[in-house]
């Protein structure tokens, strides 16, 4: 973990207010854990003023290349937005902890579940995974048809089923409707679970696995100040002990699913 | 020969006037994976109450233009907790710590002064008067020159260690709070903590402050911090440490013409980890650029 | 069919919530060159006193992060002079004039209000407060409850307009002075008026203002505003003219959200000569996004 | 007078933290008056906040190209100074009254005195004057020789007098020191005078030319809000009447040397 400067190598939209951007530079080579995020000061100067936690999306180590997925909000991931190739971004990083995949044996089958700006981290999550020999399957979910994103290269990792809202592509619904029979995704056919996007789509995932004995872990949001756990900014109550916290940006992002409140 | 950048502060030695800011810097854990904090002029670590604080729910932070909300509340292990595990992990680093207290009553403001000053690295208490007093109705002990003044004068009796009353903006009058606690015996002063400030999400029509209300940080406040000590540095004796809004060498300067003695980082240390550290190196320069020995010579420069 | 930008303020009907704000649009003549001030909600003009004033000496304006600092010191032509030259000028347009008023003593701002609010085209009064009141030794008629409320109903008195008492943010308690003034019989409040604020110059080692302190304004000012208007919105149920730091359409609603009734526009203006027409355009498809009839709808929706 | 946007051609230094940029744009085409000045917003957003007055210094109103020179002194100007060629720049202007040149007729003598930034709108006016047939002669004053810019192009349109501070380049001293019988240029040999620079430089001009009644003209400077003369900021006391005040941004900046108290 350090502070350093990226240079833009492009930078494009690949949905609706959604882009990608590819960064360079020596920093990249300390990315190797999937789930970790970057703290990205978007623009110079004081505005905006507090740097933007922004997933690794993949990694390319031995080109030093990182790729970035994010969707404009607001003044910092606008100002994102417009950087040229060329232009250097101040990142501090890589920052947390990832998702757990040591224990990962070559043929187990691990779920992906991610919804919207969710879904970026589980590519090199994915990657990584197959690398190990683990059957992959993807479900991504989104708003509907030009907010999708990414099902070509998490197809190349095994399948993929998309879920939109008005059901302009895919299935129409949402992630968890696709873990049944129906599509071989009864919780019995999978080992492990790993989840990032919208609370909604988590708590679902936390109702439904809250009680099982199932290995799933979710990768939380929460605003923050610091990125490195000074500032308590973005605490999560524990589940474990009364009176006690996790700060997403050291502790987490990523939590096994029965460790934190939601 | 004794460095252009020490100070003197009420009889504590610093080898240079920067220190981070109270809440912004932990217990200087989390910044030590960054640099030695042996550069540091001190470090002013979390406030820290009685009791454990969890603090307020989440969302505690929110951006405004040129600065930031936060509301996280004084969540801190409390009194016993760092006296065991983190001042001990500090005192490893040859720098001097000042201990922000809180608390919500006098008597818990005095118990943990008490404690805490007895710790060898505590060099300085920093008492946090923007809290609450329950048993005045909740009016922060901060705004009330009487308030303060009582608050000062107990933890004089009990702290074996310098006190720098830590004036909350958020007032009328911040001089005449500023001679209270000087008068009750305070040994410096430590200006501003946030101003009240609030941002309203548009999408979801309510506050983005889980808490509603949040304190002002950042270089948005410069100006109202330059001002109030501008203004309490020419009625007390007793010296200044400066905040808010401060990144820059420059920012520095500002605040010693304006009377600060030392001055501390807060919200730029989000930004970048290594200010503190940057900020020491190039303040040599800018002596040189200005023609000054010693640093010192700048306190109050702006009015003498 | 009533515009859905249409607000209505102590008995006036705007066309819009927008309005350029005292001191930042002079009488409005040089803004005329730009756009028709007929499409403004209205005018607010800067301070008229009884006397021509010359105001301070210059620098009277520096910089700070996200923000300006101001020291003009109520320069203007007086009482006279704006009756018979500014505001028949100014009735050329249609657009309500607000006139702000200050002075140094009850009795000068007693025989502005009176000659002023008889002028056809003022519909209303902006009793500026900030200012100092030579008889109580100089502290500001906005600082103090009782002053404050004894100076309105004064104004009052005599007004034959509608009066909105300008609130000064430089108060521990915003909402005491704000209830004060309408227990007083003000009609309405404008709030904020500017934070004082500093800057000192490196090179001179000297305040960069001539009168060393100014009025901090701009976005860096927005949090404290809206923070202000949430609380006295909710204690008061005179309307809010809300200001500080608004430059757009989204800070125009952020204001409405916590409380206020319609917005003045004052430092963004001399970034943007247009930034008031902008803002007035980009509303509309603002309240289409929110699914919104009439702007009144979001009057205070942070908090109702 | 309007505000819009200008393209930059170029950006360059030309003398020590000097830059020299050029911009294109229609509004270039109403910029027909030397003395008056633009509006600048230096860059996007809230840092830095206000715009910055800067001279014209030359324009070519057929192409619509304007340039500007101005001395990285603050954020705004070092902001100014990293803008790359293609960069839109928001400029409100022509703003003020600039150098009376109407009167002037063929033949006559005028001396054009600069210091420092104070030079750059000097050459736009050289160039109307010479146009009209009057002889030009300039005497621009600057620190040291790594300062001094202008001097050939001031050179085109007449004889050039360069003095420095510290003597490393043309004559050791002020800029006043050249207007003497050495020089050929005693106040009989000249019809009017155009100064823009440093205070201590106005005050010199205006000590010697108080009581005469030579026809003498300064540019002012002072710090600027809106620059339209609507907030006050900018004012400066006039010499005929008692409290009465011109604004600098549209009563000049350029006055007559006696209208103003310095
Ligand atoms: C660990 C982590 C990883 C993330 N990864 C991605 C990603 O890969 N792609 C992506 O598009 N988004 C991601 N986000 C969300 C992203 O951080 C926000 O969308 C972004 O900060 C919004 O900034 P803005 O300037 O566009 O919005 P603004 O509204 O201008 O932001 C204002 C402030 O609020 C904060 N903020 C606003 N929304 C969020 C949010 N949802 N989470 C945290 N802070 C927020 C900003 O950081 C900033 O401090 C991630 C968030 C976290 C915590
Ligand atoms: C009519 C006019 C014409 C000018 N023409 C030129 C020119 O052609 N070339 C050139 O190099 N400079 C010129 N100046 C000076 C120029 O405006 C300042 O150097 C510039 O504003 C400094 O901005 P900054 O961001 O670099 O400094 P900062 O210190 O960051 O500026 C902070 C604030 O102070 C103001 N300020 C600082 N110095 C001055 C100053 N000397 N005059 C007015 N405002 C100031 C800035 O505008 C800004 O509002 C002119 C000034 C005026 C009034
Ligand atoms: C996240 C955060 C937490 C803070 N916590 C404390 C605290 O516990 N005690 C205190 O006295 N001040 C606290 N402060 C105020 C800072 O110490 C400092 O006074 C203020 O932020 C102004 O300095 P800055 O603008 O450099 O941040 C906190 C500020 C921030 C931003
Ligand atoms: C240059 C300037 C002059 C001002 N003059 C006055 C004034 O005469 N009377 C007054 O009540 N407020 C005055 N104000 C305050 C504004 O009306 C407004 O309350 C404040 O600037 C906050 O709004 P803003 O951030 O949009 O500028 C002045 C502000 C500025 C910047
Ligand atoms: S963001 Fe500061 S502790 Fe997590
Ligand atoms: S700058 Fe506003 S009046 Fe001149």
């Amino acid at each position: 973990m350090d502070k350093g400067h990226l240079t833009v190598i492009s930078n494009a939209p690949v949905a609706d207010r959604v882009y990608r951007v590819r960064l360079q530079g020596e920093l990249v080579r300390q990315m190797t854990w999937p789930g970790q995020f970057l703290h990205v000061k978007c623009g110079p100067g004081i505005d905006p003023l507090l740097r933007r936690p922004i997933s690794i999306c993949d990694v390319d180590t031995d080109n030093a290349i990182l790729d970035m997925i994010y969707r404009v909000e607001g003044s910092g991931t606008k100002i994102l937005s417009e950087a040229v190739a060329g232009v250097e971004i101040d990142v501090l990083g890589p920052l947390g902890e990832g998702f757990p995949i040591n224990q990962r044996k070559a043929g187990e089958h691990a779920v992906l579940v991610g919804g919207g700006v969710g879904v970026p981290p589980l590519l090199y999550l994915g990657k990584q995974l197959v690398k190990k020999g683990v059957k992959v399957t993807s479900i991504i979910g989104f708003g509907t048809s030009n907010q999708v994103f990414l099902q070509e290269e998490l197809g190349q990792l095994g399948p993929v089923y998309v879920t939109t809202i008005d059901g302009s592509v895919g299935h129409q619904g949402v992630v968890t409707d696709i873990m049944t029979e129906k599509f071989g995704l009864t919780d019995d056919e999978w080992d492990v679970l790993y989840s990032c996007g919208p609370i909604p789509m988590l708590k679902a995932l936390k109702d439904r696995y809250q009680l099982s004995n199932k290995e799933v872990y979710v990768s939380l949001e929460q605003r923050m100040g610091c990125g490195v756990g000074a500032c308590l900014a973005c605490v999560c109550p524990t589940v474990e002990e009364e009176n006690s916290y996790f700060k997403i940006c050291v502790d987490g992002p990523v939590f096994g699913i029965r460790e934190v409140a939601l | 020969m004794k460095s252009r950048l020490s100070v003197e502060l009420a009889g504590i030695t610093l080898k240079n006037p920067i220190m981070p800011a109270s809440g912004c810097f932990g217990f200087g854990r989390e910044y030590s994976r960054f640099y030695d904090l042996s550069v540091l002029g001190a470090i002013a670590v979390k406030a820290t109450t009685l009791e454990t604080r969890m603090g307020n729910p989440t969302p505690r932070v929110a951006e405004t233009p040129g600065g930031m909300l936060n509301a996280i509340g004084l969540q801190n292990p409390g009194l016993d907790k760092v006296v065991a595990e983190e001042l001990p992990w500090l005192s490893q680093y040859d720098v001097p710590v000042v201990v922000n207290i809180a608390g919500t009553t006098t008597e818990d403001y005095v118990e943990v002064a008490e404690k805490i000053s007895q710790v060898a690295n505590v060099a300085a208490i920093e008492l946090n008067i923007s809290c609450p007093n329950v048993k005045c109705g909740g009016i922060t002990f901060g705004t009330d020159p009487v308030i303060a003044a009582e608050l000062t004068k107990e933890i004089k009796k009990v702290s074996k260690v310098p006190v720098f009353v830590k004036l909350s903006p958020n007032v009328t009058d911040i001089v005449s709070i500023a001679k209270a606690v000087e008068e009750a015996g305070a040994d410096g002063l430590s200006m501003i903590n946030t101003l009240l400030g609030m941002r309203i999400d548009l999408k979801t029509r309510k506050p983005i402050l889980a808490n509603q209300v949040g304190g002002l940080s950042g270089p948005a406040v410069k100006p109202v911090a330059i001002r109030m000590i501008w203004q309490v540095s020419q009625q007390v004796k007793i010296p200044i440490i400066g905040m808010g809004g401060i990144s820059s060498a420059e920012d520095v300067i500002e605040f010693f013409l304006a009377g600060a003695s030392a001055v501390a980082v807060g919200t730029a240390n989000f930004i970048d980890p290594f200010v503190c550290p940057t900020i020491i190196n190039d303040l040599e320069a800018w002596l040189d650029k200005m023609g000054v020995q010693s640093i010192t010579e700048l306190i109050g420069a702006g009015w003498k």
